[in-house]
């Protein structure tokens, strides 16, 4: 879609949201809005796309408490100001939004939680992510490193950088906004997504990407929007296999469940963000066991979290609930880098490649 | 042997007035300031009683005047029905004097010591007699006597003694005057208000050394003394039986009926049989082993509880609430008196009362006031059961705070009434802890809990609920404003949105396409009776509903209908015309009534 | 009129065994499970007090026995002076007669109630009289008496008595037979082990109910028991002195002297002085207000405190801790007996001890012992002023964890003597807050606490730092491995470090450069006198310092020196040679000793 | 210096550390280390490098008691590994050294913390960074967008890389070891640092780079080292002015100080990580209550990080006594996004400017 016809169609639907709550108000009904509830209860596998969105069930917010009257004021002035920030064709962070709303009086936010929720909101009842706004994620984006040849659109003009080329051992940096980016051309077999930092460096000094015409992904933890979305495209538009490599705890386990199914909190935006064909490669439970690793006990909220999981509809699959139980039974988790207690070589020489064999990647 | 000896010729007997002048902490004289409190208690005491037995609504005046630098004089004079000359030596000056001691009945004073340690703490710090004035009615002259005890033999001392003339009819008057401090005035003052809140029927005015305070009497009904009883056979032990049983001159059968509370015909045969004892034998020739064959047999036997009604006198749900709201202003306030239970065959009652708000202090600990037998208990709150009791019940459950004690804004009342209340010791400040008792306070402390959080909740939810309007209709028109600056339209008009947020009755007139509608509706919580009246120029010949009067006035139409309206209803009527005019609607406060014309 | 005569018709003096009969729980006998041990504590307090005053070592009996299904005999029999026949009823059938109760001295009984309070209890329970057998000396017969008590007039009731045959010299036995169980067995048995640490001088042997338990005599030392002495002004309230005047015939300062402690002729003649009263008047003939003058100028005077020495038998710090000793095996324990005080005019001694570790329990609250009068304190500790003042002290800075009183496996014992121990009722269970005892217990429980805490840290020092050296020593082969891995040489020797961490003493043999040098390090915490051999072919002709000794055995020369070395220093001994033979340290424990040749 | 130089220098200090251990076990001697105190009170300017140094406070560590005797028994172990892997000419995390430290026995460590305190330890003692043994760090580099020109050596071969023309919307990610970085070319003016990503951004769509010839520096929150080499590297090297642009608050000043003074728990490595000549641009405490800032109240943790810092010898000038005591006054902090409240330009268009004029540097 063309900038200006996205423009155009972000401003008609946020124009839709007002004309409602108008409609409603001057028909003396109390002015409300409804939205998906936002519960693992409430997400379903849907089969056409492969990812797991929002089901039927709905929470209708209704100004008739004063929590909520306020919420339906603060939504109309983000509204408004969506509206007016597209026409202008500026853009703005979430935090800088939330400064603006010094201005808005009763409308102020109290707290930068809540400038994000409600921009959730409008990304669930427009069906269009933020950046169609003009809002700036303030997350930074992972590196990527391999065999890829990318177009960025930039504000000084369009750049080309290859991913092993043109870059620094550092990577290429993705940019915020992934709408400007096009993949041109690629040399690699399949992309390697990694938890940590000191894994990420670890392939590289190792060689691993180039053996294995392997791309590289750093995903700095839980990743971001515009890292989900690359790989995303990594894997349709290049139809290249995605594998994730994390350490071996529940939190870890959310991480690949966000890249894979998409997450709770952008259940809405699961088709441009979910990766439906990643597949996660380790640390598995059953690694922690079956090679000694060095682990630590899991706590209770390690516990919790895994229980949780076992309820939670993305996880709901044999592989999962095998590995999850084993988990439970063991008490312990491992990180990534525990492998280095097998020696430095160990990972990339033994490790990756039999799990990648073993899944058919490789 | 000389040592036997030696040690023999110490040997004396002690007299019980030297017994507690050596012990008198165990009488509630152990510091000089506790004296003041524990001789006013006593006196009056004495005087709610006798006005009680002599079926007299109590006018009681007490005063506290500073002689000397240490040296108070306490006067607690009443309108009770006197005591005779011969006695007033032996009440006042002999301890372990009375006549209630023996009794089984509910009543204030019991020993027989009170007083009398009174005046005998007086001669121990003063030397001064203690005075006493009584008459015992119009005919007889009153008599004054100076009163000293003598300690070694526990016999009264008379100082003096003259007829003299008194104003008062009948009643008695005690000036006793020791070493003492008037620190604990506040808790004085607490006790005098207490006790009028459980004696409604008395009158109390006092001059604590210049400070008048005047508790009046809230009700005019005469208490009706409890009456004495005869022990319950299931609360005595061999010893009182023995003596019961040697002092009778009666049969087996005959001694059982007469002698004990509830036992009939029936019981006293079964006892009988199951004693093995002959029915012929006379009380007075039964050896011990036998008298204890009978107590197993009266132990055994199912007998109905001791018939509290007669011996016990409660003070009633209405009383209580009444006293309370004589002294205490009080948003909200519930009483409760129970069944009579049985603890070791002594029958007793538990009355309580809760009360919440008004000028109650609203931080810290709950105000307890403990009573037994009507008398405020002020001492040892710690040590008291009422006060464990109470803690005991989850009060978070009835949305109050609480450590040990609820707190906040709250007023709690026990009484036990009893014909023994059991205290943990003989200067009465505490009730010991007894399970049938604790359970009973928990109970009625958890029936009145539910009473105060359902008022709390009640009070709460009327307020939310109309903050919670308050402040959507504060935050309307900005959504209205902010909503049409978006869609670029002019801002529409709030005020039947608020109404019904306000739960108001909301009128409204629109004409569309030549038909012109108007809605009553209802968003109060009640049903509405409303008359509408819409003058226009149309006739409304077609109204549906009909009009039930149109009047003519020039060339409008006063179009009129009637209707009720159920909570949460509308009416509609509509007919065909310009939708021009006025609308008025009758029938409801101005407060709740929006009337919006959009057509206008 | 009529109302009054009938009320005064029902009033009626109430005997004082009709009063505590009905407020049994002021005595101690409120529950049948309490009551044996009341009963023994009664009768054993009397046996003590007996055999005291007739300065015997005490040697009592004491049995439980079932003798139905509720019913328990107790018996206790004593080998002290005996009562004379005549007395036997009065001693043990009147409540208040008895021999103390007007001598200012330390005492077990003082009020006569006790045991007459036990006879009660009996009669009143099971209706069996009381069995007295006492016998004053080898010349007299034994007595034997059933006794009971006349409730409605206090006064004894002989059931039967007889001369009979004992085998006892001197002594007095009494049995009693109430209603009560045994489920307070643990107490009964602590209460005699409490009686046995603080009374070491008496052996006591117990059978309860067939279970056989003996405590044995600690000291051989007959306690001297302490003395009356005449009241102190200061601690006299005005009643006592109007009857101590009235019944003097002395005039005014002969009375002061006489009739006070430490009132000698200066300080009569300045309390006359300050008085105003004149010196010839016979105190008989005083007023009321001229006593309160005499009382106010004797209280005014400063008058030494009264002589506690003579009417106070404290137990003293060594007798404690054999006592403590005797009962209880612990790793550390120490006693305080603090100097006399005075409060209200009464002396008063407190003595306390505390012990730690042994087969004390580790885990919960410290054991807490409390006496009065060297009668142990078994009831309500809470409400006791020894408990409150343990728990005032903050323990944690002596190291121990504290929830009110301490925990962990400590003692604590305390003991309260006094001619007049205040107790908080009558039951004697618990001591009444008293200020100025309560702060000598904190003081003396702050002095115990340091020791304490130096022995602990004693302890935990040596404890911890032996841990330490043996965990440094186990690590240090593996620091010199490691590190000599790195630099890629031979791994050092690491035992004369090892000996040093260790605290030994380290003897060194190194040749370097044709100069053998020896030395020996105290690396210990005290001197050592060691003899340092050396067999070798060196002559060491040329040692400095010199050997004291040589001899030649063979080809090699057997060097010897003496050293005295200081802990923390090291000697030392050098010649020429080549360093070849061997190296011997004598005067150390082989475990203190290391020698290392570093040239082997 | 040559690789293979610093390789031979590492190994030698390392050397020197067991030799010293050795030589006091031989003549039984209780083994020990001599360090720094490493405490606020034991750090001096250094007039030379005008950085802030360790004083001559030392804190000996002797294995006397259990714990210290334990710590030298793991520092001989890390000194044997770092010995080794110079020779293999290996790298490795300090996780992973953690991780291989299983194999220590009784030396292993006990957490994370204690790998890194070792390290730091042994860089005080030997005088070398980390780098120098071959220890990767695990921090993200921070991101620089501006005129300027850099030759990266890496496994790989050397890249020359633009940091305007060759780079995305993210910029250039310096990398982990800029021992392998070069610059060569500039046309830049100054340097601003920033501490969050939607400062950087917004300078970036503002123009703020090309209107005023900066390096965009994205600090990333506290800056690893590798980005304060980089900083210290552009003073000294090309000779730019370098700002630091913060949050106003407590925490923030500090990001500033490691920068333009060195850390207090880097104090050994000030020569290399610090940039004396560094200047803090804002927000400064004063334009809280002159631009009339959003803020929120200092927390109580705050306001002890404050008074911490006011005795400090770091902050010990009169600029900075006066701001944190205005601001102790105001009891307020605020971030730099705040200034979104007066418009999405004022901060490119009128607040650095006039800060940049009044310090100098345009």
């Amino acid at each position: 879609m063309l900038k200006k016809e996205l423009d155009e169609e972000a401003t008609k639907r946020l124009k839709n949201i007002a004309g409602k709550w108008y409609d409603q108000i001057s028909s003396a009904t109390i002015p409300y809005i409804s939205l998906p509830t936002r519960t693992k209860k409430n997400i379903e596998y849907d089969e056409n796309s492969e990812v797991w969105k929002y089901g039927n069930r709905e929470t209708v917010r209704s100004a008739s408490s004063a929590k909520s009257a306020l919420h339906l004021l603060k939504m109309a002035h983000v509204v408004g100001f969506l509206k007016n920030q597209i026409a202008d064709n500026r853009s703005s962070t979430l935090r800088e939004m939330y400064y603006i709303s010094e201005g808005w009086k009763r409308a102020k936010f109290s707290a930068q939680d809540e400038s994000n929720m409600l921009v959730e909101d409008l990304e669930i009842i427009t069906e269009l992510s933020r950046e169609a706004f003009h809002l700036r994620p303030e997350e930074d984006g992972a590196a990527i490193y391999g065999p890829l040849r990318i177009k960025e659109q930039t504000r000084r003009g369009e750049k080309i950088i290859h991913c092993q080329e043109d870059v620094g051992e550092a990577g290429y940096p993705i940019p915020n906004n992934v709408n400007n980016l096009e993949l041109i051309d690629h040399d690699a077999k399949f992309v390697i997504a990694m938890e940590t930092g000191g894994m990420y460096a670890r392939l590289m000094e190792n060689g691993f990407d180039e053996e294995h015409n392997a791309v590289l992904v750093h995903l700095k933890g839980q990743p971001a929007r515009s890292t989900r979305r690359v790989l995303k495209r990594l894997n349709s538009e290049l139809g290249l296999p995605v594998v994730i490599f994390t350490d071996g705890d529940p939190w870890s386990y959310r991480i690949f469940a966000s890249i894979a199914y998409g997450s709770i909190k952008a259940a809405h935006m699961s088709e441009i963000l979910a990766t439906p064909g990643a597949q996660f490669i380790g640390v598995q439970p059953s690694d922690i066991s079956n090679y000694d690793l060095p682990a630590d006990k899991l706590t209770e909220g390690d516990i919790a979290a895994l229980k949780a999981e076992l309820t939670d509809p993305r996880f709901d699959t044999e592989y999962w609930r095998k590995e999850i139980n084993l988990q439970l039974k063991l008490g312990l988790k491992s990180e990534q880098q525990a492998f280095a207690s097998r020696g430095l070589d160990f990972v990339t020489k033994d490790y990756l490649p039999d799990r990648l064999s073993e899944m058919g990647v490789i | 042997m000389d040592l036997a000896e030696e040690l023999a010729s110490k040997q004396r007997s002690i007299s019980v007035a030297e017994f507690f002048e050596k012990n008198k902490h165990l009488l509630g004289f152990d510091s000089p300031t506790r004296g003041i409190i524990t001789t006013i208690k006593e006196a009056v005491d004495n005087s709610l009683d006798a006005c009680e037995e002599a079926e007299i609504l109590p006018d009681i005046y007490v005063a506290v005047k500073k002689t000397d630098r240490d040296v108070f004089r306490i006067i607690v004079e009443d309108n009770g029905p006197g005591i005779t000359p011969a006695q007033v030596p032996f009440v006042f000056g002999k301890l372990l004097y009375g006549s209630r001691f023996h009794q089984i009945r509910q009543s204030r004073g019991q020993q027989g010591i009170g007083i009398s340690a009174a005046v005998l703490y007086a001669q121990l710090t003063t030397g001064i007699p203690a005075v006493v004035t009584s008459r015992t009615g119009h005919k007889s002259p009153a008599h004054r006597f100076e009163l000293l005890i003598k300690t070694e033999t526990n016999e009264p001392e008379i100082v003096k003694q003259e007829e003299i003339v008194w104003d008062r009819m009948h009643g008695t008057r005690i000036e006793i005057e020791f070493k003492s401090s008037l620190a604990a005035k506040k808790r004085l003052l607490d006790y005098l208000r207490y006790t009028s809140v459980v004696n409604p029927h008395a009158r109390i005015r006092a001059d604590i050394d210049g400070d008048l305070h005047n508790f009046e009497r809230a009700s005019d009904e005469i208490i009706v003394a409890p009456k004495a009883i005869a022990p319950h056979p299931h609360g005595i032990e061999l010893g009182l039986l023995k003596r019961m049983a040697a002092l009778s001159d009666k049969k087996l059968k005959e001694f059982l009926i007469d002698g004990f509370s509830r036992v009939g015909e029936k019981n006293a045969d079964e006892i009988i049989g199951i004693s093995g004892l002959k029915n012929s034998r006379k009380t007075s020739g039964l050896k011990i082993e036998e008298l204890k064959s009978l107590l197993s047999a009266m132990q055994t036997v199912s007998v109905p509880p001791p018939p509290a009604s007669q011996c016990l006198s409660p003070i009633g749900e209405e009383m209580i609430i009444k006293g309370i709201d004589k002294e205490f202003e009080l948003d909200f306030v519930k009483s409760r008196t129970r069944k009579s239970q049985v603890y070791s065959g002594n029958p007793f009652i538990i009355e309580a009362a809760i009360g919440y708000g008004g000028k109650l202090e609203s931080e810290g600990s709950a105000t307890l006031m403990r009573f037994a037998n009507r008398v405020p208990l002020l001492y040892q709150q710690g040590a008291c059961a009422i006060t464990n009791a109470v803690s005991q019940v989850n009060w978070k459950s009835y949305n109050l705070p609480q450590q040990g004690i609820p707190t906040g804004p709250v007023m709690i009342l026990v009484h036990v009434a009893s014909t023994n209340v059991p205290f943990t010791s003989e200067s009465k400040d505490a009730v010991a802890a007894i399970d049938e008792i604790e359970k009973e306070i928990v109970l009625v402390m958890q029936d009145l809990g539910r009473e105060l959080k359902n008022f709390l909740s009640r009070r709460d939810k009327n307020k939310q609920e109309e903050e919670r309007a308050r402040a959507v209709c504060s935050l309307l028109p900005d959504i209205a404003a902010k909503v049409s600056e978006i869609v670029e339209k002019p801002v529409p008009d709030v005020s039947p949105l608020e109404a019904q947020i306000m739960r108001k009755v909301v009128a409204k007139k629109q004409t569309i396409g030549g038909i012109v509608e108007i809605t009553v509706s209802n968003h109060t919580r009640s049903p509405v009776s409303v008359t509408v009246y819409n003058m226009s120029e149309d006739s409304a010949a077609d109204a549906e509903p009909k009009t039930d009067f149109t009047d003519v006035i020039g060339s409008e139409y006063n179009k009129l209908w009637k209707a009720e309206i159920e909570p949460e209803s509308a009416w509609k009527a509509t007919y065909t015309g310009t939708g021009s005019g006025t609308l008025d609607v009758r029938g409801v406060d101005g407060k709740k009534l929006v009337v919006v014309d959009l057509d206008a």
